[in-house]
């Protein structure tokens, strides 16, 4: 059975010519029905830009994306399958219209997108609040009346009103505190387990990944560089790049003692990358032939890629 | 830098053909007959004909159009109807008191609303602060026609420290010799400081008219924009190290208000280059406001029509020259990507 | 022995009742890291600002005193720091805004010297390009020649900590120094903060809302919620033996499974009393009352009834 | 047209050349022949004094510059297409026509021109004969020995020049010479250099008076010739700003926005007799402004002045107004053809209710005399016993409206934007009209609005003027009352009034014309035709050392006698 | 629980925000400067209102009492017809007041709906909706509605029409701007992923949140509207004398002043200007924007 989504080559540049920037590079990714696919890595490297291509908000420059089997373009069928992806963005405050409702808010979907008969709609919005462990009355808030953890409910709320197979979780939860934001794990684990939606869940946090994803993506500069089932990722990181991130991400564990591999140097501009693999001014196994040829992911094992020559060198298989 | 330069005086072209287009079309829907007007009233049909075909009225208007554009393109505006001379010599010879008037006032509300604003901001709450805003509200509200004849009625009937609202200078004073244009200047550089004196006062009364309701938006941005530049962490930064009070006020937070500020002055400016119709009638100001009021009156069309696409391009050039004063305060601005205030 | 110390800090919003800070109070030692935790509201900011003697407007600081090495620093009369021969410096979150954008970075630590030391501008110059490269920056002469934007958030935040070292300080008040950075380039900040603190000998108020941070950089901790001291103690005490309930929530909603469905209740905290009451599984009428620190172990104190009254608490119950 | 000066509106209008043109695009040739009228003294003066020439004969050993301020900017001076009234005052100071108007002195000093004695000027004789063909031939003598300001003699031909201009060219002149029977150029011949023949078509009384227009003064046409392109033969442009004939004087500064310099004509025939050495021109929009510069002596002489500021200046020893009665008439039109105002009982209400009075005393600030109807109160023939009867009288008013029967009526009021006294003569009437329980509703429309309106019988109400170039009643009433002419804006009809205005034109026993004539005015008042407002005065003030004033048939200042007392 | 037992529950409080903690106090302390705007308008309106029906005929004249000086029977004096100004300035404020806010509501609404267009879809739709402002915008606003009303003719309607087309292109500045912040939020992508269509987003949802701004300058507008009505009266354009405005009063009144009758011009023209202060404290103090 193919999965729910599966990605194929997908690339994103944003302008074009000299100012051109290649925001996602050529990524390949499946997503099951019921998992949760965690996509971690740093500050701009195109999750966001990956997240949005999914839920059809960026449109692709290159690549597929086939959903349930079909190939999401510009046609009717395609729109029907974009109701099945929501999203869920990580600015709680921000991506719920201030001036509406939370029940105008989440009956839009409902009517637009399910077409359910008004007369449905208030019924299904508060089954939908209980869900989400909110009491009926915040129907008839505005978001400025809830606080940060509320809203982000209610986002949440409003991504699962149309039914959808898959949400695209984008950092939903780093603009909370974080003793909130275990609580809002929680409550993603249980709506997956009783709707069976899959999460594309994107984050640069390890920690908060790792405590919701099945598999783990991590990207560097638009690619991904390596993926794996979550628990082998953080077990035993094989590409470098995931191995200094795990190494250096700070715990709570004061027993821990790790070797801390501290990167020097800073990610290079994504407007001009070296030739070959685009790591390779800050990786400690360098060696020549990552100066000229770029790597593509390869298996390291059973389940788990990664796009390196030092640590999968059968890529040419 | 010099393909955004490019851009934007392509910008600047389009924008003003756009202006001459726009204004040649509504200039043709005033209502009254042009031809009429030069004739006076004692014209026949024929006399009228022949006027029409003397200056190609009877041409369709896009004819009327094109021969426009052409002379325009070098630099002929046409034919003022109520004096009979070229609108472009007309506009030139009264843009500088227009200039001189603008420039004055300009410098009367930056010299006071700058100074002002910088205090409000820094006493934010006080009651300077709102005295300033309550003077920057009244400012902003002011009727010029009020002001200039109440200030008229005060400083020149009532206590007579200024001349009458007779224009440039006593009418019985002969005009220095035309270099720059600004009476001003042009007494001082012919060392006749009396004369230069003498344009001063017949400045004071209109330039402070138009330069206390400037003042008003001045204050306004700068009181704003230094509010928000002391907010802002990179003075709290300055603070923290000890960088000492006036320079933080100065370097950290007016250094970096300037840009909203230099938009104001420039949109001001602008406003101002068109010459202020009003004052200039009331102060009997020869500038070329007063000529576009007297031209519309008469539907002197390609005169009010030459203004406007004076104006129009003053203005313009007058943006860009502001494009590259930001380039110059603010390092971040890279020509092109103006922050705007 | 003790650099710093702050003591009955009361802090609040001119012509309000509310105070942002009640009561606070904890030390800094020369050559020690101290953590500053707690969510956010909770007044971490404006503990250190009140320290720095620059609070903003409409904010007064109310009571209190503030010591480096027994001297008062707190003038009673004006009831601000007065921070002229402090010796303490600060560095900010957001590193780019934190510069003056329309200065080069060069002048801006060249123009600490000359007020520290009166220096030269040409030797101030030259003394701000050694600072540069002291912070581990590559190419400091040309990057003393650039304008903030130009920078990067990392190397901005090194041209911050250059611009505080400039000012020689016993003390040096980092606030959530990191949170705008990636983990990666977080690792190399905590390197060079910890590197320095070796150095100089300074003593480091270390602000956060991550636990995880604290755990790795910090030798003791000041837990603060809602403007009030909940708990304090070292690194050990805090982490392996929390006594105050609102510390074992915090770590507990980081580590452990929690039930979503618990509606939280945001930042709101009490006026009157315990601040944390309303939130507090173990709150009883004691807690109308706000209770001292006590000391609950070797340089470790809590401030909950919990630990003065378990008698009467186990009567109420 | 309009005869007065409102510096406010700009322009006032001036003689038949200059007229209201700016504010009147769209006046047509039927309006002008007595639209704005020029107009001497009525018979009365005339018997005071016999013509002199000057008050200043003596040499005066320096002799002043004359500093004046006009109604408006001469920004343009060419000779046939000017149209502000100080461009006409400059170009009359400029231009020398062949023949000009005998100078009377009146008790007060000031110098009106005749309507009936004219002398020789650029010609040094003249005579005028009636043809067999009912034209006149006039043989005139040009003087020898006068130039131009550049040198050239004036011969014949520059005066044929003239002519030939006004009518071939493009400017408006030409078109008023067919009132006076001359419709070619053929018709002006050069006998020798020095003798020019004009033969009319017609023998119109109006004939000499055109002769002393300085539109048909010499033009210099060795310049004119030099200057003419192939587009403008007739060297219109390059006359634009620069004005040198063989009048007086010549413009030697020409900066319409500051100064108007005009330098005396060496070459001019009587320049001895000049008594002042120049004449500087300066624009003073300010009203207020030019008054004070009066006072102070800053300037000689100016025009333009409202009679509120007149009123003021009244009580200044420093100034001197000069007034003079006219025949003019400024009037509420009614027009007979629009609802309600085809009701004559509406009519005489309004007729009753305007405040004829108060317009005199607080519109026109005593500058003015009661109008008394469409045969005016200074005109032959009037009727005091009838025209008294205009006052107001708001129980009247008030009667003839319930006669009228109707109720809650409101009026549209149109005035013309170039006058300000029209306007504040309309918030007169409009108070007065309310008071009999008529609202009026005022609107001020530009001047080519309000012609076009007229004209198309959409205004109601309107206050006009009117100066008749013959002052005569007869002339008056045709134009204005009679049925189907084209100004007889008010549309009023009535056959028995016009068998009267025709009997009077063709007698000239002066008892049936005062009897024919108080006959139609009784019909004129007994239709309450108009609500006749008031009869203006021609005014200028200079400052009180000032002589040689002159008011000729237009209110334009005239130069040419002007002085000023010698250490005054 | 041992919640229920807390005491001072009711006491609950929400963090002190800079302005959130100062909504407690009465926008009296808040905003002052606003609070007399407010009150000033009140009386202005209120005037407006029932002011015509307790003073005198605005046409009466009265040559026999022309220019009498302020006294307890005439506020204001009156004028050269002996006609009182104070009357005349009541019966100004409801067409002057009318005009304004009038004014100002048009603009913002056609601006805002321009504005939002161009900011939403951007693309060529916005570069050609800006140039055209950029066009309008590079003459004076003033000079514009000169124009617009030659153009159109003198009227009241067409002053309205005139100065609110001068005034349009502030309001599709401003909202254009504001929309092109907002698209960028992530609630409008979250309203595209719930179904809304373009035009919907655009309309439903990004408009009224980029309304702020406009709204609280459209106050300043009003204020600005009215001295530009009564500047262009003032000029003799549009409104006309004898018509009961402030602007044609002052125009009036001006030929009094030299002769010392100050108060025929002086009063007109301080509730021109005091009827503006009054909008612009208000919209001051909101955070209204200049150009
Ligand atoms: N609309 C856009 N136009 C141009 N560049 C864009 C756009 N959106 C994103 N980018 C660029 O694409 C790159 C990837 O951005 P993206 O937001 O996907 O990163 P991210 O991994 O989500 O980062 P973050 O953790 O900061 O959210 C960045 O360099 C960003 O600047
Ligand atoms: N200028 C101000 N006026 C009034 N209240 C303020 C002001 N600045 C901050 N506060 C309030 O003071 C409290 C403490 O703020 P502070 O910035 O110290 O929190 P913090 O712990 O640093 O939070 P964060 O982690 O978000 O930075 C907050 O409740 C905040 O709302
Ligand atoms: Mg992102
Ligand atoms: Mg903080």
């Amino acid at each position: 059975m193919p999965a729910l989504l599966e990605l194929r080559g997908l690339r994103k540049t944003f302008g074009r010519g000299r100012r051109a920037l290649p925001a996602v590079r050529g990524v390949d990714l499946d997503v099951a029905r019921g998992e949760t696919v965690g996509v971690v890595g740093e500050s701009g490297c195109g999750k966001t830009t990956l997240g949005r291509m999914v839920a059809g908000l960026t449109p692709v420059t290159d690549g597929v994306i086939r959903f349930d089997g079909s190939d999401l373009d510009g046609t009717s069928a395609s729109r029907e399958n974009r109701r099945r992806i929501q999203m869920v963005f990580q600015h709680p405050a921000q991506s719920l219209n201030r001036r509406m409702t939370v029940g105008a808010m989440l009956a839009e979907p409902l009517r637009l997108l399910a077409g359910a008969p008004r007369s449905e709609t208030a019924g299904r919005i508060e089954e939908m609040l209980a869900l989400v462990g909110l009491d009926p009355a915040f129907g008839s808030r505005r978001p400025r009346q809830l606080s940060g953890g509320q809203q982000q409910r209610v986002a949440i709320a409003r991504a699962l009103m149309p039914d959808p197979d898959l949400v695209v979780l984008d950092e939903p939860t780093s603009s909370l505190d974080q003793s909130l934001r275990g609580r809002m794990i929680a409550l993603l684990r249980r709506i997956q387990e009783m709707r069976g939606v899959s999460y594309l869940f994107i984050s640069h946090d390890l920690g908060t990944v790792r405590r919701i994803a099945d598999r783990v993506a991590v990207m560097y500069l638009g690619r991904i560089v390596e993926i794996a089932p979550t628990r082998e990722l953080f077990d035993d990181p094989r590409h470098p790049y995931t191995r200094a991130l795990l190494s250096v991400a700070p715990t709570m564990d004061l027993d821990d003692v790790r070797e801390r591999i501290v990167l020097p140097g800073e990610t290079p501009s994504p407007t001009d990358l070296p030739t070959g693999c685009s790591f390779q001014d800050r990786c400690p196994l360098v060696f020549d032939r990552c100066r000229s040829e770029s790597p593509v992911l390869a298996p390291v094992g059973s389940y788990r890629l990664a796009e390196c020559f030092a640590v999968a060198p059968a890529s040419d298989a | 830098m010099w393909s955004y330069l490019g851009r934007r005086l392509l910008v600047s072209v389009v924008t003003v053909a756009g202006i001459v287009v726009v204004v040649f079309f509504i200039m043709r829907i005033l209502p009254g007959d042009a031809a009429a007007v030069r004739a006076g009233p004692y014209a026949s049909e024929e006399k009228l004909e022949q006027i029409r075909e003397q200056f190609g009225l009877s041409d369709p208007v896009p004819t009327q159009f094109v021969n426009y554009v052409r002379d325009a393109v070098r630099g002929d505006l046409g034919t003022s109807i109520r004096t009979g001379g070229k609108v472009t010599e007309e506009l030139l010879i009264r843009l500088p008191a227009s200039l001189e008037l603008a420039f004055y006032a300009v410098l009367l509300a930056v010299l006071a609303g700058v100074p002002v604003g910088i205090v409000a901001a820094a006493r934010r709450d006080t009651w300077i602060d709102r005295a300033a805003r309550v003077v920057a509200v009244l400012g902003s509200s002011m009727a010029f026609f009020w002001l200039g004849l109440m200030l008229t009625f005060l400083f020149f009937f009532r206590l007579g420290w200024f001349p009458g609202p007779v224009g440039r200078l006593a009418i019985t004073t002969e005009p220095p010799e035309t270099i720059t244009g600004f009476f001003t200047v042009d007494a001082a550089l012919a060392g006749n400081w009396a004369l230069m004196w003498e344009a001063f006062t017949y400045l004071a009364l209109p330039a402070v008219t138009v330069g206390f309701v400037l003042s008003a938006p001045i204050i306004k941005i700068v009181r704003s924009s230094m509010i928000e530049t002391l907010d802002s962490e990179y003075v709290r930064t300055a603070r923290a190290l000890g960088v000492p009070h006036r320079e933080v006020l100065f370097r950290d937070g007016f250094r970096n208000a300037l840009i909203p500020v230099t938009t104001a002055i420039g949109i001001i400016f602008g406003y101002m280059l068109g010459g202020n119709i009003i004052v200039e009638l009331i102060f009997a100001w020869p500038g070329v406001g007063r000529y576009a009021y007297e031209a519309l009156r008469v539907n002197d069309l390609e005169a009010l029509q030459g203004f406007v696409i004076v104006v129009g391009l003053l203005y313009i050039v007058l943006n860009v020259v502001i494009d590259f004063v930001y380039s110059w305060i603010d390092p971040r601005i890279k020509l092109g990507q103006r922050v705007v205030a | 022995m003790s650099t710093l110390e702050v003591e009955g800090l009361t802090v609040g919003v001119t012509r309000s009742p509310t105070s942002i800070l009640a009561d606070v109070s904890f030390s800094v030692p020369a050559g020690k890291i101290v953590g500053l935790v707690g969510e956010s509201g909770s007044g971490k900011t404006m503990a250190a600002l009140t320290m720095m003697g620059l609070l903003p407007d409409g904010i007064e600081l109310r009571s209190g005193s503030v010591r480096m090495d027994g001297r008062q620093l707190l003038d009673p009369a004006r009831m601000t720091v007065s921070r002229e021969s402090a010796d303490m410096a600060m560095i900010f979150q957001h590193p780019q805004a934190a510069l003056n954008p329309t200065m080069k970075v060069g002048r801006q630590i060249a123009r600490v010297f000359s007020l520290q030391q009166g220096a030269g501008r040409s030797e101030a110059m030259s003394q701000s390009i050694e600072m540069l490269r002291r912070v581990g920056i590559p190419g400091a002469a040309r990057v003393a020649g650039a304008h903030p934007h130009q920078l990067s958030g990392g190397m901005c935040q090194r041209v911050m900590i250059a611009m505080a070292l400039a000012c020689r300080p016993r003390i040096l008040i980092a606030d959530e120094p990191t949170t705008a950075l990636d983990v990666t380039i977080q690792a190399q900040i905590f390197d060079l903060i910890r590197d320095l603190v070796a150095e100089t000998g300074a003593g480091v108020l270390f602000i956060t809302h991550d636990l995880a941070a604290v755990a790795e950089m910090c030798d003791s901790v000041t837990v603060l919620f809602g403007g009030q001291v909940m708990e304090e103690g070292s690194r050990d005490d805090i982490f392996r033996r929390p006594r105050h309930p609102y510390t074992t929530y915090l770590l507990d909603s980081v580590q452990k499974e929690v039930d979503p469905h618990v509606v939280e209740a945001g930042v709101d905290f009490e006026l009157v009393g315990c601040r944390f009451g309303h939130r507090c599984d173990y709150a009883w009428e004691a807690c109308g009352e706000v209770p001292d620190l006590v000391a609950v172990g070797e340089g470790h104190r809590s401030a909950c009834f919990l630990h003065t009254a378990e008698v009467t608490r186990a009567g109420a119950s | 047209g309009g005869d007065e000066e409102e510096p406010a509106a700009t322009t006032a209008a001036a003689s038949p050349t200059t007229a209201a043109a700016e504010e009147a695009p769209a006046t047509t040739a039927a309006e002008m022949e007595e639209d704005e009228a020029p107009a001497t003294t009525a018979a009365e003066m005339e018997e005071e004094e016999a013509p002199t020439t000057t008050a200043a004969m003596e040499e005066v050993v320096e002799k002043p510059i004359i500093v004046a301020s006009l109604a408006d900017t001469p920004n343009l001076i060419e000779l046939h297409t000017f149209r502000t009234t100080s461009a006409y005052a400059v170009t009359n100071a400029v231009y020398e026509p062949l023949i000009k108007q005998d100078l009377v002195e009146q008790a007060n000093g000031l110098l009106q021109g005749s309507f009936v004695d004219h002398h020789g000027a650029g010609a040094e004789t003249f005579s005028i004969e009636a043809t067999a063909d009912g034209g006149f031939l006039a043989t005139f003598t040009i003087r020898q020995g006068q130039t131009f300001n550049d040198g050239t003699p004036v011969t014949a031909s520059d005066y044929k020049y003239v002519f030939d201009r006004s009518i071939e060219g493009p400017g408006y002149i030409g078109l008023l010479l067919p009132f006076v029977g001359i419709a070619s150029t053929d018709q002006i011949r050069v006998i020798d250099d020095y003798t020019l023949e004009i033969e009319t078509t017609v023998q119109s009384p109006l004939f000499q008076r055109f002769l002393t227009f300085q539109v048909f003064g010499a033009m210099n046409r060795a310049e004119a010739d030099a200057n003419a392109t192939e587009d403008d033969a007739w060297a219109f442009a390059y006359y634009n700003d620069k004005g040198g004939g063989s009048g007086p004087y010549w413009v030697s500064r020409f900066d319409p926005d500051n100064e108007v310099v005009l330098e005396p004509n060496p070459g001019y025939w009587d320049a001895a007799s000049l008594p002042n050495a120049g004449v500087i021109i300066r624009p003073i929009p300010d009203a207020n402004e030019k008054a004070r510069l009066i006072a102070a002596g800053e300037i000689d002489v100016a025009t333009g002045i409202p009679p509120r500021l007149l009123a003021v200046l009244e009580d200044d020893p420093n100034v001197t107004i000069w007034a003079s009665q006219t025949t003019g008439v400024h009037y509420l039109a009614m027009n007979q053809t629009i609802a309600p105002l085809d009701n004559v009982h509406v009519r005489k209400a309004i007729v009753n209710a305007v405040p004829y009075r108060a317009l005199i005393d607080n519109v026109m600030y005593g500058f003015a005399s009661p109008a008394g109807g469409v045969v005016t109160s200074n005109m032959e023939t009037w009727d005091s016993s009838i025209g008294d009867q205009f006052r107001q009288d708001l129980d009247a008013a008030r009667a003839h409206l319930e006669q009228s029967g109707m109720e809650d009526l409101t009026l549209l009021l149109g005035v013309r934007e170039s006058r300000l006294g029209d306007q504040e003569a309309a918030v007169l009437i409009q108070d007065a009209l309310r008071q009999i329980g008529v609202t009026v509703d005022v609107q001020i429309l530009p001047d080519g609005d309000f012609s076009g309106r007229i004209n198309a019988n959409e205004l109601p109400l309107f206050i006009h003027d009117w100066f008749s170039w013959g002052e005569d009643p007869f002339y008056q009433m045709r134009f204005l009352t009679t049925c189907g002419q084209f100004v007889n804006y008010a549309r009023f009809c009535d056959e028995a009034y016009d068998a009267l205005v025709q009997e009077g034109t063709f007698t000239t026993d002066p008892a049936v014309r005062q009897s024919v004539s108080s006959q139609a005015q009784q019909i004129f008042f007994d239709q309450a035709v108009w609500a006749p407002l008031w009869s203006s005065d021609r005014t200028s003030v200079t400052h009180r050392c000032v002589t040689g004033v002159v008011q000729d048939y237009t209110r334009i200042p005239v130069f040419t006698e002007m002085s000023k007392i010698p250490g005054c | 629980m041992a919640a229920e037992s807390m005491p001072g529950r009711s006491r609950r409080f929400v963090p002190p925000r800079i302005d959130g903690g100062a909504e407690a106090l009465p926008l009296a302390s808040r905003k002052p400067l606003a609070v007399v705007g407010m009150a000033i308008l009140a009386v202005y309106i209120l005037l407006a209102a029932v002011g015509p029906f307790f003073v005198a005929d605005p046409v009466a004249t009265d040559p026999v009492n022309a220019l009498l000086p302020p006294s307890f029977d005439h506020p204001m004096g009156t004028d050269n017809f002996g006609r009182d100004v104070f009357a005349r300035a009541v019966h100004s404020a409801r067409l002057d007041l009318t005009l304004g806010i009038a004014i100002a509501m048009c603009a913002m609404v056609i601006g805002s709906a321009i504005g939002v267009v161009a900011g939403y879809w951007g693309g060529a739709v916005d570069e050609t909706l800006m140039r055209f402002t950029d066009i309008v915008l590079a003459f004076p606003g003033f000079v514009l509605a000169l124009i617009l009303v030659a153009v159109l003719g003198n009227s009241t309607l067409n002053v309205g029409v005139a100065v609110t087309a001068a005034f349009v292109p502030y309001f599709i500045r401003l909202t254009r701007a504001q929309a092109l912040s907002e698209r960028e939020l992530e609630y409008v992508d979250g309203a595209k992923l719930a179904g809304n269509r373009s035009a919907r987003v655009a309309f439903i949802h990004v408009l009224p949140n980029s309304l702020q701004p406009s709204l609280v300058t459209a106050t300043l507008v009003a204020g600005w509207a009215i001295l530009t009505v009564s500047g262009l009266a003032f000029l003799g354009v549009g409104i006309k004398p004898p018509t009961a405005e402030w602007g044609v009063m002052v125009s009036e009144g001006a030929r009094d002043i030299d002769a010392g009758h100050w108060w025929t011009s002086f009063f007109p023209g301080g509730m021109i200007v005091l009827a503006a202060m009054a909008f612009h404290f208000i919209g001051d103090e909101f955070g209204g924007r200049e150009a």
